[in-house]
């Protein structure tokens, strides 16, 4: 079932050092909000995409934009994922921060040999000449019971190809954050935007800008029997397996990872060191996902102190069903839950 | 003139019923009267087992729904040229061609509630299921065309998309492969003048889309999409030459998305009601009544026991529909592979298992 | 450096059941007989790809291919790889089998969508109606100093991606007898040839037609100490460091994976069960790579046999480098010996 | 005629120079005997540069190398019309063009070789480095062309690519953006009528590759490709047009690859020695002398000399790069990220460590 519940509690540890004045929105409200705040700031940074003007994106999250800005710097483009990513590319090259939306990311494969091969790469062929000060937005992740190929999550693609920064927030107050830092950042980012929970909840989110590092996760919740490690729309499934868990006893330490490539493996470290067990949640199919490469850290880093195999909790291996069968296939609480119960018995 | 010209790039269009119903006596492609009323009696199926989904939506008896309303001219037209041994390979805005070659209704409806078994056709109809991701089912159509080529059968294959699609990489390669090969492909794009939000004029600098035939030597032509006439001569020309061996064609059938691009969808946001009011005027269900009319072969009376009849198979299908028992959950495994991999059967025992459980 | 001696001996450690009459041949060689023999089998068997025909193909793979078969079955193409795959596709659906080669895996992100988005899914979309026995085929990795984008190992992306069969041979016997069984496959198959051994060595190859089933590991050579994993061109530094410690006394069991989609986890597991110690050498960047997966599956499954943590030996984070300095990325035993080293020391 | 015709349009071949140096004067472009000899000079340069290439090859002191021979008409004609403020996104085969606008030979040699400091070109230059992937970089001079559009610079950027990158995707989605948003690009095709072993008839079955621009609604022109002069003026107006946001341009110089596609290549596998040889006759650098020799202003004393002259800044050049020191190790991550990732400090840090203890 779509939960459509807020996560109740500010589970974030480290309030922002000095919170101005906020106000209360979503997370796709957020997204909107960083990128009129950075385009006002810089002139230098465009949108671009398909129905990202007029229309204010499918999911609104351009909303506004195009009046504010105009068609120079709000553009809408043909039909054509290369294309736009391409284009990009050449802006970038030539002086813009391009932030080019894909629609959905079940369309993002047509991208990826411009992102790729050249967004990814032009930094170090040129020798440092030429960057590509990009960002290649997009909902990704299931939850909303559209056709084929608006639910899928890709980011294992993006973590294996060097040159690329993979970033995920789950609440509005990160992804404005995040996504101001991912803009100003002179490497190409991914941003990926948990689609599900666009709407699901509003927090306090600071009216000014702000900035927060890329490359730093959150421990939302200290605990000390299990660290469970999620990101994007996950965490709220993780976090109520770590709710649930609580009234047995269990103190589950919750990581939200943020920002997949480079992924913070001092913090990920840290924590499992403490608690000795892990368990990763997300909804990419487990085989070949990213869980995969958090294991192998862990088991790197610090297999002395794990007391039980790393739990990974993914998607099936198969494409994302149709709608009827969604919420067969995506991680829910009672699925993380088991596993933090394996890691425990074991 | 001192350059030399070296190619010359003509495109026609075609029209054969103009707005009012009149005929052009010299196109007229003189189809009987039964198949007059089989295309018109299409159009009015058409419409309303669309409208029925809309309606479905409308009520959270369905999941998303892309109407397809306005173009049943280009959408019979060329269902009626296309012969049983025809393949097609749709985009998601095809269910009425669909339907015309056989695809049941309830069928259309199960896919757009998101049950996987909407895309169970009947063996008899060679039609690929709905590609979503816009474009990338002509390359399909190019290589299936080139498969029925090589076994010489006396086939061809219709390969759907809108203007929109006619952007992507895909079009281009999957138009230049059926040139060099000369495959069975019918290229068969509406350009019903918008991709959700974006105006045909800003989706190409192009005027048509029948031109951007000339960059594949392949033969291309616009036809008045809202004339299910000259959709169909253009599209049996275009099938018989695919069926012969004669190679492919780029058809454009200029016609318009009367409604919102999906339930999803607000039109408003970014057109004219202006603008939808003049190619509401252009109907194509009311362009052919005018004409059977005038022919004297259709009255109100008998459109009257035509919606009747329709509105009655519409709503068989609708209860057989809603009556298709929810997927197991199994299904999410049991179509992936030919035989399954060991990490599919231990996540189907997993799934299965917790299934059991609640 | 390009190391060209060819591995000596014969670390196959079960041999074919009965050894028809056969002949030394090239790994290239056995692919181009493999084809041959399939399209000699079964008309419906194509081969399409740029310059597969009078050309034989940039590396002769479909060598003589075009002279036996014609250019009705041996399709030179247009210069486009989402064209071959999608064409492929219509082609498989419509009753044919098409072996589509893509030049260089550097190039395949063209490819992605049709291959991901339909060849993958086209079975369970039409519920079983629709197959796609096509395989895709093409030289991948290191080790040839030619020009960017022409070394790359991206077989991670497709594990990560569900409805494909990955296959890496190592050898000539296995390209000839895994080519068979992915062309008679009833779904899509990526074959990847290491092209940096295509003319490296020889061995007797049965000059008739046998198949090796898909997703079997091959235990290349038994030991007890810890099981060294890979496929592809790093079996040969992975062997090579096998010897290198065993003249130290250190015995090391050696599995070639052959097939990553699906895993032989059967072989892994009781390989690492038994040796208690895995280092796992792939030439794809280590992060996000396949090395990851293999890590999980060994944490998850056989935890408590672990005395080490599984080493991943793999290349750098960073795009495939100039030839001048692939020598530097490219892992080669020392590296292998290191990380042995490293896991027999814990 | 029932069909209406509703696009009407023509593709133009220029040529000015004939096979015999003859040239048209009514097309004439006048150029000074400074900017014909230096044209010139340029055609010879790239001729022996190349030479030198494939020497250097041949004796193991060089990677691949892919010879320009028999295109130094289309790049020398394009680079004369450039102007400093100008950009390029080379393809593979460009070394001439590049040459020319500025970047040094050394450095194309040290590309070639496997350096990754041969991409780095004079500050001054407006030159991303060669693409290796066929077709992709025309979207980069899309987005180029945009940026100098949106900046309002008096400026152009000239994307190019073969005949068979035309085939590519991208080429398409490039084309289409340009001719949409009007970026000041000019798509600049050496058709040499060869993918490696695939024939231009087997690469498209459009007759010629300046028709396709019809498909995108921009300007398209077809030249002789081995008339230096007709590229000039070509590629002149194109550039002007697109300097002065008139909007894209598709010019396609019709030429001839006289050698193999790179020295990994064997081009008697596929073509005719007959088929070469026609094309030995029409070489552009022959034509071109006779023009020169013909006005008067050339002769064969003054080709020795000027050959001598460049084979001895080729040899610097070579000696030049003969002395680079090897790259060291730690290139391949220094340029990376502008803030370098944990992961890539530890894996450098690892390499060095294993580097010093060799
Ligand atoms: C590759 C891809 N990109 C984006 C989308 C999202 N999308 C769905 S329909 C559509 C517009 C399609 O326009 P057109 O081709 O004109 O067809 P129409 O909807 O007008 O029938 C878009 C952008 C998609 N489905 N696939
Ligand atoms: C995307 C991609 N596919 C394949 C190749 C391999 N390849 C390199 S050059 C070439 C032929 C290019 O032909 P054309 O565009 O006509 O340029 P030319 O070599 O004739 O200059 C091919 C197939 C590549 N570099 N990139
Ligand atoms: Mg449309
Ligand atoms: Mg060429």
């Amino acid at each position: 079932m779509l939960r459509t519940e807020p996560i109740t509690g500010n589970d974030r540890r480290v309030a922002p050092a000095e919170v101005p004045k906020t106000t209360r929105m979503t997370l796709v409200q957020a997204v909107t909000r960083a990128l009129y705040e950075e385009m006002e700031r810089d002139p230098t940074v465009l949108v671009l995409g398909q129905d990202v003007g007029k229309d204010g994106g499918v999911f609104r999250a351009t909303e506004g934009l195009y009046e504010a800005f105009g068609a120079e710097r709000v553009i809408d483009t043909p039909l054509a994922e290369s294309g736009i990513t391409g284009t990009a590319i050449g802006l970038a090259v030539a002086g813009f921060r391009p932030v080019a939306e894909i629609q959905f990311m079940g369309f993002v494969y047509l991208a990826l040999n411009q992102f790729f091969c050249h967004a990814a790469r032009l930094r170090n062929r040129s020798r440092g000449r030429y960057n590509v000060p990009m960002v290649l937005r997009m909902p990704y992740g299931g939850g909303i019971r559209p056709p084929e190929h608006h639910s899928e999550s890709y980011e294992a693609l993006f973590v294996a190809t060097p040159g690329i920064k993979v970033v995920i927030p789950s609440t509005p107050y990160d992804a404005k954050g995040m996504l101001a830092s991912a803009i100003r950042d002179n490497d190409p980012v991914l941003f990926l935007e948990p689609k599900r929970i666009y709407r699901a909840f509003r927090e306090e989110v600071p009216v000014e800008p702000y900035t927060i590092p890329l490359g730093k996760a959150n421990v939302v919740r200290v605990g000390k029997d299990v660290t469970l490690i999620s990101y994007g729309a996950m965490m709220r499934p993780t976090l109520e397996a770590a709710d649930a868990v609580a009234r047995d006893g269990v103190s589950a330490e919750v990581v939200d990872l943020r920002t997949l490539a480079p992924v913070d493996v001092e913090t990920l470290t840290a924590s499992v060191a403490k608690t000795g067990r892990a368990v990763v949640v997300h909804e990419a199919p487990k085989t070949g996902g990213f869980g995969g490469e958090v294991t192998a850290l862990l088991n790197e880093r610090v297999l002395m102190h794990l007391e039980a195999p790393v739990q990974r909790v993914g998607g099936f291996d198969v494409a994302f069903p149709p709608a009827l069968l969604e919420d067969y296939y995506l991680p829910h609480r009672a699925r993380v839950v088991e596993a933090i119960r394996r890691t425990l018995s074991y | 003139m001192p350059r030399r010209t070296i190619y010359h790039a003509v495109t026609e269009r075609l029209e054969i019923l103009d707005e009012h119903g009149n005929i052009d006596p010299e196109l007229d492609p003189h189809l009987t009267a039964e198949q007059l009323l089989a295309l018109y009696r299409t159009m009015v199926r058409m419409r309303l087992f669309d409208q029925k989904g809309l309606n479905l939506q409308r009520q959270g008896r369905m999941g998303t729904w892309g109407s397809l309303q306005g173009q049943e001219a280009s959408q019979a037209g060329m269902a009626l040229a296309m012969e049983p041994q025809d393949w097609l390979t749709p985009s998601f805005r095809e269910h009425g061609l669909m339907e015309a070659i056989g695809v049941p209704m309830r069928q259309i409806y199960a896919f757009w509630r998101g049950d996987g078994r909407g895309a169970i056709y009947p063996p008899h109809v060679n039609c690929l299921p709905q590609a979503v991701p816009v474009g990338t089912q002509f390359l399909h159509a190019t290589g299936i065309g080139l498969a029925l080529k090589k076994r010489g059968e006396r086939a061809a294959v219709v390969g759907c998309g809108g203007d929109g699609a006619t952007s992507e990489g895909d079009f281009h390669e999957a138009m230049n492969f059926a040139g060099v090969f000369q495959t069975n492909t019918v290229f068969f794009i509406q350009n019903n003048q918008w991709a959700i939000s974006l105006p045909f004029n800003r989706q190409t600098a192009s005027e048509t889309i029948a031109q951007k035939a000339h960059a594949y030597g392949i033969p291309g032509i616009q036809v008045d999409g809202n004339d299910a006439l000259a959709v169909y001569v253009a599209s049996r020309e275009a099938l018989e030459r695919a069926r012969s061996g004669g190679g492919p064609t780029l058809i454009e059938c200029l016609t318009y998305r009367l409604r919102d691009h999906t339930t999803a969808d607000d039109h408003t946001r970014y057109r004219s009601a202006d603008e939808v009011a003049e190619w509401q005027k252009r109907d194509p269900i009311d362009r052919m009544f005018a004409f059977l009319a005038g022919s004297g072969v259709w009255n109100d009376e008998r459109e009257a026991a035509l919606r009747t009849a329709i509105n009655q198979e519409v709503e068989a299908e609708v209860e057989k529909f809603e009556q298709m028992s929810p997927p197991p959950p199994s299904d999410i495994f049991d179509y992936f592979y030919e035989v399954m991999p060991w990490n599919l059967k231990e996540q189907r025992e997993q799934l299965l298992t917790e299934v059991a459980r609640c």
